[in-house]
């Protein structure tokens, strides 16, 4: 029968009240100017006093333990959570790498004094963490990086080089995976994950501006960095594991269909004003791919919640999502009836701008689509 | 029914359809020959009707899933659906294979003759309609909306087929004399729509879920240039897309199953799966036929069975067009993220 | 600069003349009942009185030596004659092999007894032909043939199986793919062409039946038919070169974008009546896609007059031709307020019913669009 | 001019983009630095003009494709189709930089006093107008159409870009007198639409051939997983796919030069080459992002020189949706097959 077993969650009842109340702040947020609401915002809105502000009220590291500045609140309440700061635009690309992936890592395989140092600072929304996987001859081929670690003392010596590191220039940390020893025959041996401090005096941060003049990414080069034996994370030798375990997590989450919603909010209200049934109709496909992938996200959360590992299902959600993405963007274009800026008075054709000019990140960053497919093509039996 | 008594439904249908679902009662069916022994099977099992002491309209969706992986043949979801009106109107259900005619536009008489009510008109594409015993027909004239229960002896029916090759005739009445009629609300004749639509994505489901499955088995199996196609990447990519929509569609199915069971407004699901499922259909049938070449494009070969039906199905009571103009009354003034989290009940 | 040298080819103005004449005829026979106009007529439409009209108005091996029952006109002339064929829907398929392969390949393969024996009954639309290259386990592999010619007395036997043979049980005779030695390091080495007669006794054919009930294929099985050295073309083991030269013919033709053209005309006059923006919009970029195909299927034309083997080129006009023919489909799906049907009022609905239940087809046949991919690869130096 | 001639002009055109058109030349121009230098050796050349003694209409827009090859800036298309226009009218083609504006929709003012014609309003995306010297603007109002020949230091303008980087600024002229003005008719205004739409298509289809030249370098450069990209099947696809594109595009550009030529209706080859390429740009700049990955997505790497201009360009003087509504006014009543196989002549 069918080949993915994909349940559908139920939100609880609490959830929407929860749901209220973030919808409540955000309405007030974007009414005061603290935001506007922007394509891909959890990419390019870094904004520390959003992130603490969300600190505050308890909307970051939601599921942790208290002990650890969490609020052990259930993944589900995480959810509705952060889809309702993606649906808004909101700008959380600060915290968003601390809260998606760096604090359940730590949970998963710091030690006790890892947790202890990085969890709480995380939660206020106050730590941001950048990820140093890929390098200029390792990118959908992760298992070639070449960050070397040494041994030296109780501790390491890091060198090499990082590329397309998101916010590095304005994080604290990076979490950059490395290779401690050899592969041999198993490629994916001798790799470990470090936390690298961004401010050590031997790292250098360079800039890398993207095509619309924005600076997000960035090169980072170690020279013979000092990594204290407490800024290893788990074994050295693990990281391979480490890294797949958490690219769930990653891929399925809602920011990988939701990047273009502002702009398909708009689109919606344009197309019920058109009174064109075909163009309602172009819009009416997406609305309809919208909740389904809505539904295929959240059944993934559902597996996680429930300590599975469903990595075949995160890849073919992040596929699917980020190919949506760019349908959007299409159809936009279709009812775009003056050309797509920047900067103007109509906020369609502003956000139509920004998801065209990021547009073909989403189908790039967190493994390509075709690296997506090949992992779906294997959990089919295909390969 | 509880999800214990759904899974048990789910299971007998399953050894039902995969017993008598052979090649030759397909290939009967496909000649328009009723599967008798099938119907008495369902029958027996209280699966051709929903009512208070056997399926609900969400138990039956699940069963049409189901069916549609069997590519099983007859008019299960007319008769469903129809048992379901009959239930609401307080018509006993008759016995005997009971289809369903709904209007979709032309003109139908509602007159009466001393106490007598008579119906004329014309209904198109009512499936089985010629093997039919009951028909349950549904119109609107200018009085206002109508369920009529016709005996389906006293009307004449002109063959026609989907594409599926599946019976969608044309009832023909003149001044016939229904055994029961009564005036229903807009809402339950929106509602009726409703269900037999969503019937319509259960059924295809179904059928895409088992496209699915016939298509990484033969590309394991067969082989070109020295090795199984399933190893050529593209195939993989086509087939890992397949996979892609089949899982998308079948969880929006599965959240309207959901939906239909809180007692959730069934338009909303109708418009949302019979739009999404528009491409599914496209991408599923075009990457099964793609990837099975030739020999899948024969009638000997079942995959035929699967897509012709999808085909015809996404076309049945309102393609995606139809239902986007519904979506768009759904949603209304409503933010759409509104619209998305938060479902209203059925009024 | 650009990889592919595509010019633009002018029709002589007195091709127009001639596309006038085609047109009027084709009128005439519509309106008398003829024909109906049909999607993939080429392959369905099989009407020996059809062909047997063309050939008499010298429409079919126009570009042949007069000798030959040819007409000696230009492949321009030829072109304007069969995109009027097809964009009518008119039932060209008991000639259609004969005319677009065969002749050609007899002119430039054949002996000269095969020229005098074949060409003259072809040209006047009375011999048709079938091909026999598939197998069961050679379908897009080709070179995997195992149709067997052996040795026998001045001639050779022939036993063995095609698959797939289209109008094989309408036809006179069918051109053979078959092995006459072992491939040794060079998997294409040892294959040649042979004439079958399929009306010899040792010949069987077995229908295929197609899921819309039609019966256009066949299977036709070898019982030790004897080969006499006259039914061979050119010399044995030269089956690989032949193929592949030819396929260039077979490829970049107007049929393969065409198919579904009676459909399309009836879709604009649909959108036309509509008064919809989109809906005008998703026709007129048919329309405008199918008048780029024209250009490049035209300019392939003019690389094949003038001598040049353009298989790069073909290979791109079929692969973005089925694919056009598709989406045609999926338009007028879109389109459609009613189910289509097969038979009815309607003739949109029928000719949707139609190209649906063809579709599936189109790009599989002569070449599977994954094949004409690898090979625009392989133009492109990417193989 | 003959084939020759024409075969010269590109020559001599390839050969001084190739040698101006720089990474610093063009990092400059996306800060919106004029490209002088470059400007002088177009004008010393011809190339900014159609006129009886150089360039026919044909041989710019040969120019303009190869200008998209090498994204060169500056306003060559406007600069062009201005001097089209004036020649038509008969003024005389002023030196310096020409623009062009015409007008979208808003509302213009032609008022005189005494003898003295005066402008005032608003036209958007005039391109490098603040570079400019000298603006033909075209413009309707209540008493038909008009081309004004405005002096760019006597109006204001706002500056903007368009997504490539363009400066796209908005003239406002507040009463303003023109050294020159006339009524020009629909058909006018119509053709030079027409032409700067077509201007557009010119230089997408030289940038979607330079993207598709770089990606397949780049894929054969690039290694992943042991050997080179362009190894994977799902590459090759890919980049098939976009040479497929390409070539179409091409192949309808070329006939809409030679239809040019040959003085058939240039509203028929603008809205069929505006419609038809919409869908190679998506295809060909997704699959060109997509092969290079994220160095591709950089400032410092010059893809996006291309990528960028050709989403811009699709929107500029029309998109395709704008342009349907055309097409089917240039197929009226007509036949399709008639339509597409027997181009009217310009009237």
């Amino acid at each position: 029968m069918p080949k993915f077993t994909l349940e559908t969650v139920r939100l609880p009842e609490t959830t929407e009240e929860l749901r209220a109340e973030v919808r409540r702040f955000l309405q007030m947020e974007e009414e005061n100017g603290g935001f506007i609401p922007a394509c891909d915002a959890w990419l390019g809105g870094f904004s520390p006093s959003f992130s603490e502000e969300l600190g505050k009220r308890g909307w970051i590291g939601m599921t942790w333990p208290k002990r650890y500045g969490g609020h052990e609140r259930s993944e589900m309440e995480r959810y509705v959570v952060i889809e309702e700061l993606l649906a808004a635009g909101a700008p959380v690309a600060a915290h968003w790498v601390a809260d998606r992936q760096m604090g359940p890592l730590l949970l998963r395989y710091g030690s006790e004094e890892q947790k202890e140092r990085f969890l709480p600072l995380m939660a206020q929304g106050k730590s941001y963490w950048a990820i140093g996987m890929s390098e200029p001859n390792a990118g959908s081929d992760l298992a070639a990086v070449q960050a070397k670690l040494t041994p030296d003392g109780e501790g390491w010596r890091l060198s090499g080089q990082k590329i397309w590191s998101s916010g590095a220039h304005q994080c604290h940390y990076m979490m950059t995976l490395c290779r401690n020893g050899p592969s041999g025959s198993d490629r994916h041996a001798g790799l470990s994950n470090v936390i690298v401090d961004l401010h050590d005096p031997h790292v250098e941060v360079r800039p890398i501006y993207l095509l619309d003049g924005g600076h997000h990414f960035n090169e980072v080069f170690f020279h013979d960095v000092y990594i204290p034996p407490s800024m290893v994370i788990g074994e050295a030798g693990d990281g391979w594991r480490q890294v797949t375990e958490e690219l769930a997590y990653e891929r399925s989450g809602p920011e990988r269909f939701l990047t273009t919603f502002p702009l398909l909010r708009v689109l919606v209200q344009k197309a019920a004003s058109l009174q064109d049934d075909f163009a309602r109709r172009d819009v009416a496909v997406l609305v309809a791919e919208l909740a389904s992938l809505r539904e295929l996200s959240l059944s993934v959360a559902g597996i996680l919640n429930s300590g599975g590992n469903p990595v075949t299902e995160a890849a073919l959600v992040k596929d699917a999502g980020t190919r949506f993405e760019r349908k959007v963007t299409e159809i936009a274009e279709r009812l775009a009836d003056l050309p797509p800026v920047q900067e103007g008075a109509d906020p369609f054709l502003i956000l139509l701008a920004q998801a065209m000019l990021h547009g073909p990140g989403f189908t790039i960053r967190g493994g390509t689509n075709e690296i997506l497919r090949g992992i779906v093509a294997r959990g089919l039996g295909l390969r | 029914m509880s999800g214990d008594v759904r899974r048990m439904v789910a299971d007998t249908a399953r050894r039902i359809f995969q017993g008598q679902c052979t090649p030759e009662l397909l290939a009967a069916a496909d000649n328009h020959q009723f599967p008798t022994k099938l119907w008495s099977l369902l029958e027996s099992n209280a699966f051709t009707k929903i009512d208070e002491e056997g399926l609900n309209t969400g138990d039956a969706l699940v069963l049409l899933e189901i069916a549609g992986y069997y590519a099983v043949p007859g008019p299960l979801a007319s008769s469903l659906a129809a048992s379901k009106m009959m239930v609401d109107m307080g018509v006993p259900i008759p016995s005997g294979v009971v289809t369903c005619a709904i209007q979709p536009g032309g003109a139908i008489e509602l007159t009466h003759e001393g106490e007598r009510a008579v119906v004329s008109g014309t209904w198109v594409n009512v499936p089985w309609g010629r093997a039919s015993d009951t028909v349950l027909a549904v119109f609107q004239t200018l009085g206002g909306w109508f369920a009529a229960v016709l005996n389906s002896r006293n009307v004449s029916w002109e063959k026609g087929q989907n594409l599926g090759g599946e019976p969608r005739d044309t009832l023909q009445a003149s001044h016939v004399s229904p055994s029961f009629v009564q005036e229903i609300s807009e809402q339950q004749s929106s509602t009726l729509r409703a269900l037999l639509a969503l019937s319509r994505v259960a059924l295809t489901v179904g059928a895409l879920e088992r496209m699915l499955n016939m298509t990484v088995e033969y590309a394991q199996q067969r082989a070109q240039f020295g090795r199984s196609i399933g190893k050529f990447q593209a195939v993989q990519h086509q087939i890992a897309e397949m996979a892609a929509e089949t899982a998308a569609v079948q969880a929006l199915f599965n959240r309207a199953v959901y939906g239909v069971d809180q007692g959730e407004d069934m338009m909303r699901y109708a418009s949302l799966a019979k739009i999404r499922i528009a491409e599914a259909i496209r991408v599923v049938t075009a990457g099964a036929h793609q990837v099975h070449g030739a020999i899948g494009f024969t009638q000997e070969y079942s995959l035929h069975y699967f897509s012709r039906r999808a085909w015809a199905y996404r076309h049945e009571y309102g393609n995606e067009t139809w239902w986007s103009k519904i979506l768009f009354a759904e949603i209304g003034n409503r933010d759409l993220w509104d619209f998305l989290t938060q479902p209203t009940r059925a009024e």
